[in-house]
């Protein structure tokens, strides 16, 4: 019963986070762009697969993902 | 004559390029003229931008606060640039990213026009600001589309010479799409 | 001869290797990094010597090095970086050694920013450092200048033996504008002058020293007033300056570096307004153009001096003005711009 | 601890941002470490509970802007400087906590000297040395860290020893000088190599805390930007060539105070 | 008061401990170094601190870090150090830190000599460093007054959080003289002012910020201005000199520091020999008594400044002249001392 | 080998003043070892006939006046900053020999950037340091070589570590550089350690004409003047204090030059 | 009353010393008093001197390039200031390290006085230029002799103290040889 | 048969060569004072002791001594 958040308007697009998820749960979204001219990074955990285990929040150099368990 | 252009948007969208390969086909069609670019900020913002003015007689700032045109390809910059404009001024901007209403004002001659998804139907969306000067030369007349090409052409270093065609068209593109309205 | 769209700092790195500089030594700082950058291209190809020091005082003593080597030599840098400089620079002028120091303006004080300024004038006219010594300072207008003056700068390095400074802003460092720059001479071709004070062993001839300390009883004395001496030369013979419609002009326009070319625009304008304005632009900000300024304000009894600081250049007018002159002041610190309408504004102000 | 604990009975927040983080934007490029290095000190700062008693030294290069993201008192110091600002500010509050934020530019090129010097001086302050073998802020120039054969502005022919001398160590220089406490290198490219991290950087404020000496921690940081590279290529870069050179570690940790 | 016996750079010592200086960074260099070897054996015994740095460069800079975290501290140095310190004395002044350099002249430029000169007037009243900034530069002439002056120039740092000047040339930092110095005040009876802008920690209030960057559109020059206003100020509320003898005076003299004393003397000798003759000493060179000089020329037209380098004062003394009046200079640079008896030829020359 | 031989049939002359020295008396004070330096350098100028391609270049301390002394060309640098001055020359004239004569206030405290970075630049120059633990010109101030517990006109008090900091080992924190080629320490004191520091500056300069880089000697020295001592007692502290902290030694020797 | 002595001689021989003992001593007489050492020269020479000055005004330069009185205490010493002296000034010459000749003129009131061989019968060679400064106060009565004990004893530490008298004689011994002539 | 000449102008009665004399041939001279008000180094070797080691002249800071031989 874990999930993350982004706080999209801070993300880079640069894709740290998901090459780190070890359940591979996190993508970059190719539709769109935020403010800064990026593509941010997108959660899709349909098999709750999560579990919190923090480490894309603790690799995000820019500090936009909030981890709930 | 004397016309100056502002060009902005993100980095890496070739803005300070285009803003080049203007001065130098001005240069070349014996003008006088100047760039001038916002320079290393001394810190990462993702933008870039650059001035352009084409003049018959030698020209005294290379800058302007109140420039006759500009050519915007992203929001932000559109938000920041479009007050500055003239009033009649020609606008040039990229609706992939950005809707008319952006612009906060109707006394332009504006130039929306969609950039990158035409760039990406000619199969580099890299192209996107080279169809925008493209659709700004039609527009202005400040130089011709064809010593603007040669002008790219005398630029382009051999070994990056295939480059040409693609971009040839993507200024064509531009001026088609005024001429055309599409 | 060809024009090629040049950037203004990229027009002084070539303006040094046209001018036999084959030696640099410098530290980055925005907005000057061009200059290192193409020189750290280029020199390698024509068998010179680029060397990124540790720090502008490790520049400007590998400088001061090379110049008591023989070498043609140059630095460059900006506000902080400048000031790290001016021990050094202080050393040049004393042990009488030649060199250029390129100046592309930052605002400060302190960290300031980085847009253009001409904030930096009074530190680079007044010497600089500790002591009583001037360097030459050129200022120029247009990247066309910006080479030509480089060129011209090493030589009046060399023929004064005393450092020589171009000051330029942001605006001329970064922009582009066609220039003339003929075919890149062949070392061999470019004359250098002799230089027979310069350390290389004392192979057939007696040692050679070079040094700034003198401990002698009145020794220093001499020294100063040698100096003082060769400024004064410089001011008979290698003051430069450029009028232009100063003819039948009723109002003086007096400003230097990129912002007499906004002044200039300001004046075309009041000239197709029907007043009748002129200008005077130091192009050699030390020497001053202190007879020009005499003469001129003597003829033209209203002067306006334009600069984009509070106001530091005005001194130099003022204390050379006609004593029945009067002066104004138009002035934009800190990034502020001067623009032709601002300059046509303070131009019907007063005339 | 630093997680903020919401109170409801769903899901907890268990990682976010470090309270003495102002919710801002970090103006840092897409995959640049600055951003790790920051949320790294506002950890070990929230987890002392020292906040409202440390003091930072932001040194010129990419990370001069610290004081719009760490919520502490800071000041500017002029380019290389920070130590000795640092020193200053030390000898009027010894009681307070306080750190010098420099790239490797600032503290091995022009700060050089002061940084060996402070460390000499056993100053109690602690230094985060932020290693990305370039000049960042203006635009990739060459780095005394930069690697040999590695391109750059100034080196556009790849660094070379003749002429450009040596990629410096500074972990390994300092460790030999009496006055450090606590000298290590780490880096942020894994999340195995980030928790190490984090537990040097917050070693090395409890050093300062517990007033034993300089600490001071080098982190091997990425530059996508001036290295021309994606983020992805630039956390490969670090492992693959920045470690091999730079070694990671403890270099030095004092086990006592007595050393005054 | 009881009198001692007091050599000048020990009194600025004495003065700074008295005006509550508890913290002085510093490095060696002739012939300044009793102040430091003089705080180094008082500063432990009242709780300060002593720091011999590891060059200028980092004494400027610590100063700048105590300044910052809102303690009175100073440096002293000379020439080639102070030199080293322009850029961060432009950081000082940029980050509105106020701090106090002591500047014990020597001759230049380069190495120069450790003689007696003013050679240093243009560098320090220029502000030095790069940007559009000043310091506040005093020039006491007499051992007294290196000690009230040091206790002025830290006051006015605060006031204005501005760093200040005190020049002073070998003449009065090597020699004693008569002083009165009262006892030594305990640090808990000095007031001094508040600085909430300090660091400190940030319990109970926002986080203080100390920078002089400023990126933001049109941001430097609101901070330019707001300097330049600040100079105004100083202008209107500081500026200080001394005058005699110039009631009836038809020939004014202006110097300072040490060689407005042999001025005066030869000023003593043409009034016993029926001449009249007066004196305007500034004290303030920064801000420089601009309105003195213009009143004072405007009654006495006539006006000769006598100074220790090839011509400095001149330059500010011309540029406030009354536009009747006529101005002389007699310069010694580089360690030569205009005596008495020079001054009088000169004033009998001109009169 | 540089003794001048006299060619009569009586005793022959086997010691003497270097050729490339000139015939004036040094302004150094009784017993002090900066002439028995200079001393050495002109035998080693003269063991390799290097008289009229050397350049030497002269730190700011009691050595400024190099020039007075050995009979070649000599630029006098701004203090501390030999080595970039040494560098500018080396780069304009790599066939030249090139000498920088340091103390230990202008090549450790003010100067150690320069110095650090010189060396890591491999430059082929020399560089003779004469450390007195003090700053001789001035009048005895602390420098940064001054012992701990050791008295000067700015650590009246005696030298602290805290404060303070400790007495720096130059050759020990060089000879961990790449560039360096070789670094030895030497001292003047006896006449066998006098035989060992002549044969090392010869050594350091034989290292240049062979282009093997960085080469530099520090020679512990006597400043009876600001030790408050005889010469007798200058002489015997330095076995008694120095060499016990500052060991003698070669610390560190190239032998060939494929570092290129 | 104006007055002013040039004092030199090698470094060590206390000459900076006597010059401040004789200032010191003006001061508490009353007199405007200055005191200036040849201070530091960033070079070993073994020389010393100073200038002091006495007046009952304001003094304007503590230095002088023409003295009306010398101390000298060296032969090199007084090749170089003797020749500075004004003519009819007072002569105070160290006469155990040269001879009168060495002064090359004789406009001068001289005492020239075996100060180290009388200091040496004193017990104590270095209070030589305490010798010379009791005949230099004898021969100019600038200050007493009295207020020149007593500012020395002022002046010495208690642990120093003991020095006092072999000073105290040092000054007489100097004074009766300007009295007595020997 | 070996000597040594001192340049008595240039001696700063250091002593250091005194000291360092294996055979104790030098002292200093008690009743003169050279120009430099220094009391020179004099050599005594009326047993022809004098080897010529040089050791006085290496260890001579100032370059005074000249050794025959
Ligand atoms: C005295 C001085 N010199 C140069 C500069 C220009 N400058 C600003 S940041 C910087 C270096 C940045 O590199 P680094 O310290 O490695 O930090 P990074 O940006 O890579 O994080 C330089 C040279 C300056 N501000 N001041
Ligand atoms: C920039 C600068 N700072 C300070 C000085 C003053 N100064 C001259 S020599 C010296 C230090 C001398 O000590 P050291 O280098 O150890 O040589 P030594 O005299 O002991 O041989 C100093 C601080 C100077 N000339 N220039
Ligand atoms: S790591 Fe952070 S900034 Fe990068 S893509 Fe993921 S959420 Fe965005
Ligand atoms: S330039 Fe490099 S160091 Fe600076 S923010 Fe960008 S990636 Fe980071
Ligand atoms: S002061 Fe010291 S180092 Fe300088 S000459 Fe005298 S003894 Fe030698
Ligand atoms: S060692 Fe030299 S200077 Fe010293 S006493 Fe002997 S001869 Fe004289």
């Amino acid at each position: 019963m874990a999930y993350i958040t982004f706080d999209t308007d801070k993300c880079k697009g640069c894709g740290v986070c998901a090459d780190n998820c070890p359940q591979t749960l996190i993508s970059m979204d190719e539709e769109r762009m935020n403010a800064l001219g990026y593509r941010p990074a997108v959660f899709a955990d349909p098999e709750g697969r999560c579990k919190g285990c923090k480490i894309c929040a603790e690799m995000c150099p820019d500090i936009c993902i909030e981890v709930y368990k | 004559m004397y016309y100056d252009v502002m060009m902005a948007g993100f980095g890496g969208q070739g803005i300070l390029m285009i803003g080049d390969l203007l001065a130098l086909t001005a240069m070349n069609e014996g003008r006088h003229t100047t760039w001038m670019p916002a320079y290393g900020v001394e810190m990462r913002g993702g933008t870039a931008n650059c001035t352009v003015v084409i003049s018959d007689k030698r020209i005294g700032s290379p800058i302007t606060a109140r420039p006759h045109s500009a050519v915007i390809m992203s929001k932000p910059a559109l938000q920041k640039f479009a007050p500055r404009v003239r009033p009649g001024g020609v606008l040039v901007a990229n609706a992939s990213f950005m809707k008319p209403e952006d612009a906060g004002r109707d006394d332009l001659q504006s130039v929306f026009i969609p950039a990158v998804d035409l760039a990406t139907e000619l199969g580099n969306e890299r192209t996107a600001s080279m169809i925008a000067l493209g659709a700004y030369i039609e527009k202005t007349g400040v130089v011709t589309l064809e010593d603007a090409v040669a002008a790219l052409d005398s630029t382009l270093p051999e070994k990056r010479k295939k480059l040409l065609p693609i971009n040839v068209a993507a200024l064509e593109r531009g001026r088609d799409f005024v001429r055309n309205g599409k | 001869m060809a024009l090629t769209l040049t950037k203004g700092n990229e027009a002084i790195a070539e303006g040094a290797i046209h001018a036999g500089c084959r030696f640099y030594f410098g530290y980055p700082i925005t907005p000057q990094n061009d200059i290192p950058e193409y020189l750290a291209r280029e020199m390698p190809k024509i068998g010179g010597t680029f060397i990124q020091a540790e720090s502008e005082i490790a520049s400007i003593n590998m400088v001061l090095g090379a110049a008591a080597a023989g070498a043609r030599v140059m630095t460059s840098s900006s506000g902080p970086g400048v000031s790290l400089m001016q021990e050094g620079i202080s050393y040049l002028a004393g042990s009488e050694l030649p060199a250029l120091v390129v100046y592309i303006s930052r605002i400060g004080p302190g960290l300031g920013g980085i847009a253009p300024t001409q904030g930096d004038y009074k530190q680079v006219t007044s010497g600089g450092g500790h002591g009583d010594y001037y360097t030459i300072v050129l200022a120029p207008a247009s990247v066309q200048e910006m080479f030509s003056l480089t060129i011209k700068a090493f030589e009046l390095a060399d023929k004064y033996r005393n450092p020589a400074l171009l000051l330029c802003d942001a605006i001329l460092g970064q922009m582009k504008e066609p220039v003339e720059i003929g075919p890149r001479p062949d070392f061999k071709d470019i004359s250098l002058p002799d230089k027979p004070w310069a350390l290389n062993g004392n192979a057939g001839r007696k040692s050679n020293l070079i040094k700034s300390l003198y401990l002698g009883d009145g020794e220093m004395e001499v020294q100063n007033w040698m100096l003082f001496d060769k400024y004064n030369k410089m001011k008979q013979e290698d003051t430069y300056f450029e009028t232009t419609d100063v003819d039948d002009a009723e109002l003086l326009v007096v400003a230097f570096g990129s912002c007499s070319r906004m002044a200039q625009t300001g004046i075309d304008m009041a000239r197709e307004q029907g007043m009748k304005v002129g200008m005077l632009r130091p192009i050699s900000l030390f020497p001053f153009p202190e007879k020009a300024v005499a003469e001129l304000s003597a003829r033209i009894p209203k002067v306006l001096v334009v600069e984009m600081n509070t106001g530091q250049m005005y001194k130099d007018v003022k204390v050379n003005l006609d004593r029945a002159a009067d002066i104004h002041l138009y002035a934009r610190p800190g990034g502020g711009l001067p623009t032709p309408d601002d300059v046509l504004e303070e131009i019907k102000k007063i005339y | 601890m630093s997680e903020n604990i919401t109170p409801a009975t769903g899901p907890k927040k268990i990682m976010g941002r470090p309270k003495c983080l102002n919710d801002v934007t970090f103006h840092f490029c897409p995959g640049c470490n600055h951003g790790n290095v920051h949320k790294m000190i506002g950890e070990a700062i929230d987890e002392y509970g020292i906040q409202d008693r440390t003091i930072g030294v932001a040194g010129v290069g990419c990370g001069v802007f610290l004081y719009n993201y760490v919520d502490v008192d800071v000041l500017e110091a002029p380019h290389g400087r920070a130590c000795a600002e640092a020193t200053g500010i030390n000898r009027v509050h010894p009681d307070k906590i306080i750190f010098t934020y420099q790239g490797d530019g600032d503290l091995a090129a022009i700060g050089l000297a002061e940084t060996v010097h402070t460390a000499n001086r056993g100053e109690n302050i602690t230094v985060i040395f932020v290693n990305n073998t370039v000049y960042g802020m203006t635009g990739g120039q060459m780095a005394p860290t930069t690697l040999l054969g590695q391109k750059s502005t100034t080196s556009p022919y790849g660094r070379e020893f003749m002429g450009d001398g040596y990629p410096i160590k500074m972990c390994e220089m300092l460790a030999t000088l009496e006055g450090t406490a606590f000298v290590a290198r780490v880096a942020c490219d894994t999340p195995k190599n980030l928790m190490t991290a984090k537990k040097a950087i917050k070693k090395a404020f409890k050093m300062q805390i517990d007033q034993m000496g300089f600490s001071f921690v080098e982190i091997l940081s990425t530059c996508p930007t001036n290295w021309g590279m994606t983020p992805q290529q630039a956390y490969k870069r670090v492992a693959a060539e920045m470690i091999p050179y730079f070694p990671l570690g403890i270099f030095k940790e004092r086990t006592t105070a007595d050393y005054m």
